[in-house]
């Protein structure tokens, strides 16, 4: 067994001991520092991750754990939204009082699930990621003890989390049951007969059930907004961007790496979830006066367009949820920069509490709008070539599904509308209400770094997005090779 | 012919879904402490099934570890917490019903998948037997990469568990 | 009767559902909790029956990773309980209703 | 030759060395921005005078792979022929002359003209582009200005909800446009959105005449929401009246040629069943333009909603010119998207003077300001004029060519068109010409001041264009004829394919469309 | 590039004399726009600037009249416009129509620049008029000299808008203002109709070109078919619009706002000869093989030409009822051009039987000569009687202000038709059409030709006889000369011009070859047409001695009124036409244009946009409700959810 494929892992493993164990030496003063040292470790990491020393392709431990492009895509994805956090997190410190070095190694932890997820091949590999990922959320979510909204935050994570883990573990039992196994590529390779069972399908739904939930898909979306607004500003990045993204990533390697048949059937079901995600994050947000209320919302609305690539169940809806997901995570990790930077100044989460940004930091005001204009899909930023993949891989789909062009109309109705909150945000930085405070707000060099790196991403995904799309094409290329019924070696 | 297992089936399952609804609804009292006792009763006949099925090793840690360790836990906190307010509150009946409505379809789909899925008689065929050896050899073979992921999660529940309630900033 | 696999499979799902029906019907996050715990159990049931009768230990494998997450989300979760109930003095969930719409 | 690329460039770079410069350099500022639109101005007026009229095909042609992945194959493709070398020039022109109108912006300097000048580009790239993946791209680019704009900058109580209005309208437009793209683009099957590659490949193998009648509609309504087709419209007025000055120059002249650009580059000629099918429909709503739009016109107090509805009533007539299919009628709906960008950005910029002077555009206050604003006075006549289609100036030569290409085809929307611009249009114009202009000096107005040398520039260059092109249109004809006969070369009859030379006979596309047109 | 090919025409074909042309058309564009720009403060400059750009296009004028006389040319042209089918040029047309409308109008326009000069003396806008008035020579001269149609057309707006310029000069007063935009926007609704009219015989003959048209006319008289008589009609609607035919006349008398040389140079000798000068160059519509299109069936039988001469007659007599019960100088002779034009207008109409329009042309051309003279001649009593327009104010002029009296004697007697006057001959020739086409329309001739002599004979009685009745007549004295020289320069022609052989000269425009009437020109009409003749000089004369009787008394107050009743309270305003406009025309589109405000307002911006954004906006707040905060029912939610799915999934 070839042991050096999890190199990542182990280095990320150690990287977070390094730091609860540095925590006893380092002064308080200077965990900042630490921060920073952990960020250039992380950079290190990720260099690492996306050079050509990255593990080869190849699949251990039984077949459970695999690395391909598709895992290394999101490892480096992973890595560059941690070290984003960690940045943000270094200038959000005062309000983590002592447990800073916590923070970043819990952030590490939650890493560390989410590279494991990325290569996750077996569903005993991925309850065990994901469960590593949502208990170290409900820590980073309840990061700030001494606020209420964020214990608050923590205990509906905690909860509706466990509802939804206990779903997905009962549906692996019962996959485990009619399959026998609980290797995807056993199962790829069953999923005609599969197909049949009633049980295994129910069990495959309950799997969904759980993954719905870390994507905060329509009808498993509640807990997003509450979770969004109630978390430490860096937490909720983390859990915007990465969480969401390796629930796409197991959702990729389920519906489309192993059982595309019967993701083909189940057609209608995903139509209607995604059109319901989007319509309904992006009416909710309407009236939403709360920014990370109004990003919980969005990141609601924006699971739905990610799942249209589902939707099509082509390759070419694969590799637009990666690019989509990529632009995405730029933006994202832009905007809670930003409001985390904002939050260190103005004691309030509300929209309001922009008012003036134009004058106060234009910087901060410029990145935030850029961010919002992204979201809304709006060209020369990532988000809009990203959402004509999503919908090109629909319509070349759409052809004797009529539902689908129904699909397409509300994704638009659903951009349309998300236009007017985000526009409602970019407003209170430039004119929305008056501000009596019109002091400047400092932004220290880690947060401008990570601000700028999130800008250079967003544009250079918009303007060339060619190098992407080609990794991302070739992600998904390995993908549907794997699901070919060929691969799978004894899984006992 | 009924032996004396299918009898002890019956019974057991009777009790743990006995003590499992008097768990979450017990009737009689609202008091969290009552329900952490029932569930450690449910676990008990739980683990008594998993001896039916020959589960020997995880009947042990069902009961050492989840009566034993994890449900004093729970006992420990509530009691320290000392909720005594909670009793005064009645149930929501909508909830309630809304939870028992809930419960009775999710039931009854899955009832009705197994029933449609599996045959009432399991055929012939080689049962597994709970050897522990077998179980350990899996355990740290095969799936030596999950177990080692499950390390770094205790870590972080230790770490998470520490610093939640951890009363003052240093 | 004999009881096979059929048996433990429903038990198991009435027993999911029971721990469901503590989720949605109680208001007091330790009984909610533990009807997550209750949940878990009816999974681990049901992987040990298949386990037992499809002769594939895996599942008991899975069983034991399933108690030890459990152990551990207990751990997290009674910790943020406790939290919770030193800053707001409840452990009700309509009291935890400041996030919202 | 690249200097398609320099006039999209141009703007670019200088909105990135505004960035540079700091925000409090005010003056500084403001000539970059000027040199800058100049610079851009001056490449647009060599590029339409290198322009070789009178060739089919594409002149000034550059083209840089962008993505390709796959089957996907984008590029940035940019090149000039008679529909689009107008247009590039006329931006260049309004650009500038917006430029020249935002002297006066007080507030965020900076961010004003970065914003301006993204606009222009924006524009620019937009007429330049072949691929339609960079036509949208280069189209949204202004949609985003377009909104800080108005918040920041714009006037009125309701500029609120009028910014909103506008960027939801526009993008919801926008992206049913882009919806029929990307069905285009899955349906036609070439692996690639560039016009040019997209008429080869089509040429070879048509689309389905079913595909076409849901494709083109989405394309078509989608892009006309942009240009304000009735009963898309109601953004526009509202819209350019909360709008600063310069934004509603560049949106009401410049950026809403895009969408009839659009139509004319890609729906007309790449769907001929479906423009048989639909173009009827926006015939029939295009009266909507002419008539009630120009009766809406007339009730306006305020003037710079008259200009903006009287501007859709405009657009009733490049809608008709598109409608008529014919070579003189899509001469002349390009005409009048080039006259009318002109004199909307007049317009814009004349309201936009006379309101910094007066504190107000309510026209029922004003009144006799001829006498205090006498180069004023005169450019708004002839502005106004000009906008009911007085000889003289490129309005009238757009319109008349429209009204003979289409009288034809559509005779009855002939005669609502020419009752529409020459009279309701004039009595409109005239009301306010009456209200603002003549009549007894008002004593409010008395410390008014006539446009000094500097202020004059951007109304002198907006009309020397205007009278040029209305004095010799030729200029423009001879230029935009080989490609309008591009444009509806799917529709011409075989005797007429016969008889215009830019598509010679043994051309398989007009051998193929007598067959598609029997549909 | 045009340009460029433009210049290789020409050295292709070599530069011609009839390029002079050219020059004439563009050398007052120059002026108009010269003065403008470079010295818009310049009194003195800018007069002789501009009068001098029109005199010597008079001269070239003159020179082209000598050399081309009554044959035709062509100036090179340039192409304006041509895409596919459509090939409009720039092209100028000389021939005996354009080299006399010519003279006219450059002549016309020297004299009332020259009068300006003292007119217009104290203006501040001095220069503005001056540049003005040579931009509406120049839009004149384009109608005058254009090749086709459509040149005609764009001509036809400029003179519009020129005259929109020159009617709201003073624009400060509310009146000026509110004349100007109804005689543009009157004007505009007969260029509708003459836009549609060149389109509908474009599209069958696929030519603009003037002479090609004639010619394929020739060829083919029924060439447009069906369309021919209302091709014939639209084109008329512009006629209708400039030379202010009944209904579209209610613009030419607000038109007097202007200043007076305005009155007379546009309002009385040029722009509203435009229309006739339309028809007469167009004149081979009109004896086409008529026809109309099913829809108009009912038309069948007559043809557009008939209805052109209804409508003249028509506004003839109407026009001149009108003038007999109005006070204000300026307005009796705008009726009474009014009137004159009508005649011109039916002239053509009943020409078209004979083939032959010269008539009218023939009485442009006198008419021109003669109002203009007695516009300036009403403006020098204005200008003397400090801007008194109201002729019961005035009174005893003729001793005050002998040149005036004397010219506009002169002028009255030539519009009244007394021989040996050129109105007399002109006016005799449209009675003898009349006489030989229609006893009827002869008859309305003879009618206005009463009411014409009679009102202009009051107004001359009242004005010039007697006692001043008001301060400014009392005070008012000779104008300056250089008003009074243009006067007398204008005398001489209205007076005799009508001794050079002119009918003969336009007759031989419209038929080539034909006979002219010859022999002696004073007493030709009493020769070839007696009747019409004598009936004219009777009608004359009886329509003097009515006025005579009323007026010679010098009452203070009109006498008829009185008599009048009713009637004449009708015809003081006007027949109730611009009331009818404003009861009716006006309120129907105000109407129509609330109903489209509140159609977007409220339906399409309220309802519809207001509406759906609202509807969206309660759909996300009531949508949010589910987000209650309580876990309970989030989890609720989430089995419901569950379950939802999977009863999609699996149906």
């Amino acid at each position: 067994m070839n042991y050096s494929l999890i190199t990542l892992e182990i280095l990320a493993v150690l990287l977070g001991l390094t730091v609860l164990v540095a925590d006893l030496w380092v002064a308080p003063a200077t965990r900042k520092a630490l921060g920073l040292g952990l960020a250039a470790a992380l950079g290190c990491l990720l260099a690492f991750a996306v050079g050509s020393l990255a593990p080869q392709s190849g699949s251990a431990f039984t077949g459970m754990f695999v690395v391909d492009d598709l895992a290394r895509y999101f490892k480096g994805f992973f890595l560059f939204a941690a070290l984003a956090v960690v940045l943000m997190t270094v200038d959000f410190a005062p309000k983590f009082g002592a447990g800073l070095s916590e923070f970043f190694a819990l952030t590490l932890f939650a890493l560390v699930g989410m590279l494991f997820a990325a290569s996750a091949s077996d569903l005993v590999l991925f309850f065990v990621s994901l469960e590593l990922i949502t208990v170290t959320f409900i820590v980073l979510n309840s990061f700030q003890r001494t606020r209420s909204v964020s214990l608050e935050a923590g205990v509906k994570y905690l909860i509706l989390g466990g509802v939804s883990s206990a779903f997905m573990v009962f549906g692996i039992a019962l996959i485990f049951g009619t399959a026998n196994a609980t290797n995807l590529a056993v199962i790829a390779a069953k999923q005609k007969e599969l197909g049949q069972s009633a049980l295994f399908l129910v069990g495959l739904l309950l799997v969904l059930v759980g993954l719905g939930f870390k994507i905060a898909a329509v009808p498993f979306q509640m807990w997003a907004p509450d979770v969004y607004q109630g978390s430490p500003a860096p937490a909720t990045a983390f859990l915007a961007v990465g969480s969401k993204a390796a629930g796409f990533v197991l959702l990729i390697r389920l519906l489309v790496g192993a059982v595309p048949q019967i993701a083909a059937e189940w057609h209608r079901l995903f139509v209607v979830m995604s059109g319901a995600t989007i319509l309904y994050g992006s009416l909710c947000a309407i009236p939403q006066r709360n920014l990370k209320r109004l990003m919980g919302y969005s990141s609601v609305a924006n699971a739905g367009y990610l799942l249209l690539g589902i939707v099509a169940g082509s390759a070419a809806g694969s590799t637009a949820i990666l690019y989509y997901l990529a632009g995405y995570a730029f933006t994202v990790l832009a905007a809670f920069t930003v409001i985390s930077a904002i939050a260190n100044h103005v004691e309030s989460d509300d929209i309001s509490a922009l008012s003036g940004l134009g004058q106060r930091s234009p910087l901060l005001a410029a990145v935030l709008t850029m961010a919002l204009v992204s979201l809304a899909g709006i060209p020369p930023l990532a988000g809009f070539f990203g959402k004509v993949l999503l919908f090109k891989s629909v319509l070349e789909a759409a052809p004797g599904h009529p539902e689908l062009y129904a699909l397409i109309a509300v994704a638009v109705v659903g951009v349309v509308i998300s236009l007017y909150y985000y526009f409602g945000v970019i407003r209170a930085i430039y004119w929305g209400g008056q501000s009596a405070n019109l002091s400047t707000i400092p932004v220290a060099l880690p947060t401008r770094v990570v601000l700028l790196a999130c800008v250079a991403g967003m544009l250079v995904l918009g303007i060339f997005p060619q190098g992407l799309m080609k990794i991302a094409d070739h992600a998904v290329a390995g993908l549907s090779h794997k699901a070919a019924p060929s691969a799978p070696k004894a899984a006992h | 012919m009924p032996q004396f297992t299918d009898l002890l089936f019956y019974a057991l399952a009777g009790l743990t879904l006995l003590f499992g609804f008097l768990t979450v609804l017990n009737p009689l009292s609202r008091n969290p402490v009552t329900s952490a006792m029932f569930l450690v009763l449910t676990i008990m006949s739980m683990a008594g099934l998993f001896v039916l099925l020959h589960a020997f090793f995880l009947a042990a840690v069902q009961v050492l570890v989840y009566a034993g360790a994890v449900m004093v836990v729970f006992l420990f906190v509530i009691m320290l917490l000392d909720l005594k307010e909670d009793e005064r509150r009645h149930f929501n009946k909508i909830a309630v019903g809304l939870g028992g409505l809930s419960a009775l379809a999710i039931a009854g789909t899955l009832v009705a998948s197994i029933v449609k899925t599996v045959p009432v008689a399991t055929g012939a065929g080689r049962l597994a037997e709970g050897e522990t050896k077998a179980l350990g050899r899996l355990l740290f073979e095969s799936h030596l990469l999950p177990f080692e992921i499950l390390s770094v999660l205790l870590l972080v529940a230790t770490v998470g568990a520490i610093l939640i309630t951890k009363k003052d900033l240093r | 009767m004999t009881p096979g696999l059929h048996h433990y499979l429903i038990v198991s799902a009435l027993l999911f559902s029971l721990g469901l029906l503590g989720v949605v019907a109680r208001r007091n996050l330790f009984v909610i909790f533990m009807g997550l715990e209750l949940m878990l159990n009816a999974a681990n049931l049901a992987l040990v029956a298949f386990s037992r009768y499809h002769n594939n230990l895996n599942g008991q494998v899975m069983v034991f990773f399933i108690i030890t997450v459990a152990a551990a989300e207990v751990a997290v979760g009674l910790a943020l309980l406790v939290a919770l109930y030193r800053k707001r003095q409840t452990a009700h969930v309509e009291d935890l209703t400041s996030l919202k719409l | 030759m690249d200097s398609l690329n320099s006039v999209i460039l141009t703007p670019v770079f200088t909105a990135v060395l505004l960035l540079l410069i700091p925000g409090n350099f005010r003056v500084v500022l403001r000539l970059v921005a000027i040199l800058g639109s100049a610079a851009t101005a001056w490449t647009a007026v060599s590029l339409f005078s290198r322009f070789e009229a009178g060739q089919a095909g594409l002149q000034f042609e550059s083209l840089v792979p962008w993505v390709t992945v796959g089957p996907l194959n984008l590029a940035y493709h940019v090149g000039a022929d008679g529909l689009n070398i107008g247009l590039i020039l006329v931006t260049g022109l309004v650009g500038l002359a917006a430029v020249l109108v935002s002297w006066n912006i007080e507030r965020h300097v900076k961010l004003f003209y970065v914003l301006l000048l993204l606009m222009i580009a924006g524009a620019m790239g937009a007429f330049a582009s072949l691929d339609l993946i960079f036509f949208y791209f280069f189209n949204e680019l202004a949609l985003v200005p377009t909104f800080i704009m108005i918040g920041v900058w714009g006037r009125g109580e309701d500029r609120n909800w009028a910014a909103f209005k506008i960027t939801l309208y526009l993008t919801l437009g926008a992206l049913t446009a882009l919806v029929g793209l990307i069905a285009f683009y899955v349906a036609a099957g070439a692996n690639s959105l560039d016009v040019t590659v997209l008429k080869a490949h089509l040429a070879t193998h048509p689309l389905s005449a079913s595909a076409q009648t849901w494709i083109f509609p989405l394309v078509v309504f989608g892009f006309a929401t942009l240009v304000g087709l009735f009963p898309f419209h109601s953004w526009a007025p509202v819209g350019y009246a909360a709008a600063p000055t310069a934004t509603a120059m560049m949106h009401a002249g410049i950026l809403k040629k895009a969408g009839l650009y659009a139509i004319l580059r890609v729906a007309v000629p790449l769907m001929p069943d479906g423009a048989h099918r639909w173009l009827p429909v926006v015939a029939v709503l295009a009266v909507g333009n002419l008539l009630h739009c120009a009766w809406v016109a007339l009730r306006q107090k305020d003037l710079n909603l008259l200009i903006g509805n009287s501007s859709l009533a405009h657009m009733g007539f490049a809608f008709l010119g598109i409608a008529s299919l014919t070579v003189i009628g899509v001469t002349g709906t390009v005409l009048v998207m080039v006259a009318h960008a002109l004199l909307a950005g007049l317009s814009f910029a004349l309201s936009g003077y006379l309101e910094s002077q007066t504190g107000t555009l309510d026209m029922t206050r004003m009144g006799g300001l001829m006498r205090r604003m006498p180069f004023y006075g005169t450019a708004m006549v002839m502005g106004f004029m000009a906008s009911c289609g007085l000889p003289g100036f490129a309005n009238f030569a757009g319109e008349a060519t429209v009204l003979f290409g289409s009288w034809k085809a559509l005779p009855w929307l002939v005669i609502i068109a020419a009752w529409s611009g020459l009279i309701i249009g004039a009595v409109a114009m005239l009301r306010a010409l009456r209200a603002v202009l003549q009549g007894p000096e008002k004593p409010e107005f008395s410390r008014v001041l006539d446009a000094g040398w500097w202020r004059r520039l951007p109304f002198v260059v907006l009309l020397s264009a205007l009278v040029l092109f209305g004095v010799a249109p030729g200029i423009l004809t001879s230029r935009i004829e080989p490609a309008a006969k591009g444009v509806v070369a799917a529709h011409l009859t075989p005797s007429q394919a016969a008889e215009s030379p830019a598509v010679p006979a043994g051309n398989p596309a007009s051998h193929a469309a007598p067959a598609h047109s029997a549909h | 590039m045009e340009h460029a090919a433009v210049a290789q025409h020409a050295v292709e074909s070599g530069s011609k004399i009839q390029d002079l042309a050219w020059a004439i058309l563009v050398l007052p564009l120059v002026m108009a726009f010269g003065t403008a720009v470079l010295i818009p403060k310049n009194r003195t400059l800018s007069a002789v600037f501009n009068i001098s750009g029109v005199v010597v296009a008079f001269l070239l004028s003159f020179t082209l009249f000598c050399l081309f006389g009554g044959q035709s040319a062509d100036a090179t042209p340039f192409h304006w416009l041509s895409v596919a089918g459509l090939d409009a040029q720039i092209g100028l047309h000389l021939d005996a129509l354009s080299t006399l409308m010519l003279l006219v109008v450059t002549g016309v326009a020297s004299l009332v620049m020259i009068y300006s000069t003292g007119y217009m003396h104290e203006d501040r806008s001095y220069t503005r008029f001056f540049s003005t008035l040579s931009l509406f020579v120049f839009s004149m001269l384009g109608i005058v000299l254009a090749n086709n149609l459509l040149m005609l057309f764009v001509f036809w707006e400029l003179v519009g808008v020129s005259s929109y310029l020159l009617i709201g000069f003073w624009y400060e007063k509310p009146s000026a203002g509110d004349a100007s935009k109804k005689a543009f926007l009157t004007n505009r609704i007969g260029d509708f109709g003459f836009m549609l009219g060149i389109l509908a015989i474009w599209s069958v003959a696929g030519t603009l070109d003037i002479a090609a048209l004639k010619a394929q006319f020739i060829a083919n008289p029924a060439l447009l078919g069906p369309w021919a008589g209302l091709a014939g009609l639209l084109i008329f609607m512009g006629a209708m619009g400039k030379s202010a035919q009944f209904p579209l006349h209610v613009w030419l008398p607000d038109a007097m706002e202007g200043p007076t040389p305005v009155s007379a140079l546009i309002h009385a000798a040029t722009m509203v000869a435009a229309g006739v000068y339309m028809l007469c160059r167009l004149f081979f519509l009109y004896t086409a093989t008529p026809g109309w299109p099913a829809a108009l069936g009912f038309l069948d039988g007559l043809s557009a030409a008939t209805i052109i001469t209804c409508i003249g007659g028509f506004t003839a007599l109407f026009a001149a009822v009108i003038a007999v019960q109005q006070d204000d100088i300026k307005r009796i002779l705008a009726y009474s051009t009014l009137s004159q034009l009508g005649l011109m207008v039916m002239a053509v109409g009943l020409g078209a039987k004979t083939g032959d329009a010269s008539a009218s042309m023939y009485h442009l051309v006198t008419h021109a000569g003669f109002k203009a003279m007695l516009f300036l001649g009403a403006g020098s009593v204005i200008h003397a009687c400090h801007h008194e327009q109201d002729i019961w104010k005035m009174g005893g002029l003729r001793t005050k202000m002998p040149k005036t009296f004397w010219t506009f004697a002169l002028g009255t007697a030539a519009l009244a038709g007394l021989p040996p006057f050129s109105g007399f001959y002109s006016k005799d020739e449209i009675l003898a059409v009349a006489l030989e086409a229609n006893p009827i329309f002869f008859g309305v001739g003879v009618l206005v030709t009463v009411l014409t002599t009679f009102y202009m004979s009051r107004l001359v009685l009242v004005a010039f006889f007697g006692k001043p009745r008001g301060e400014g007549a009392d005070h008012a004295h000779e104008s300056p000369a250089s008003m009074t020289v243009p006067l007398l320069v204008l005398a001489v022609p209205s007076a005799f011009i009508a001794w050079l052989p002119l009918g003969e000269f336009l007759s031989g425009h419209f038929k080539p070859g034909h006979a002219a009437h010859g022999g002696d020109i004073l007493f030709g009409p009493f020769n070839h047409n007696p009747i019409a003749a004598f009936f004219g000089l009777g009608a004359a004369l009886f329509g003097f001695s009515l006025a005579y009787s009323l007026y010679g008394k010098s009452p203070t107050q009109d006498p008829l009124s009185p008599k009048l009743g009713l009637l004449s309270q009708a015809m003081r305003n006007r027949f109730y036409i611009d009331e009818i406009y404003d009861g009716i025309v006006v309120p129907i589109h105000n109407l129509l244009s609330q109903v489209a405000d509140a159609i977007d307002r409220w339906l399409i911006a309220g309802l519809a946009v207001r509406g759906l954004s609202g509807v969206v906006e309660i759909a996300g707040r009531a949508l949010r409700l589910v987000q209650t905060g309580s876990i309970q029912t989030y989890a609720f939610l989430f089995t419901a959810g569950v379950l939802l799915i999977v009863l999609l999934a699996l149906k």
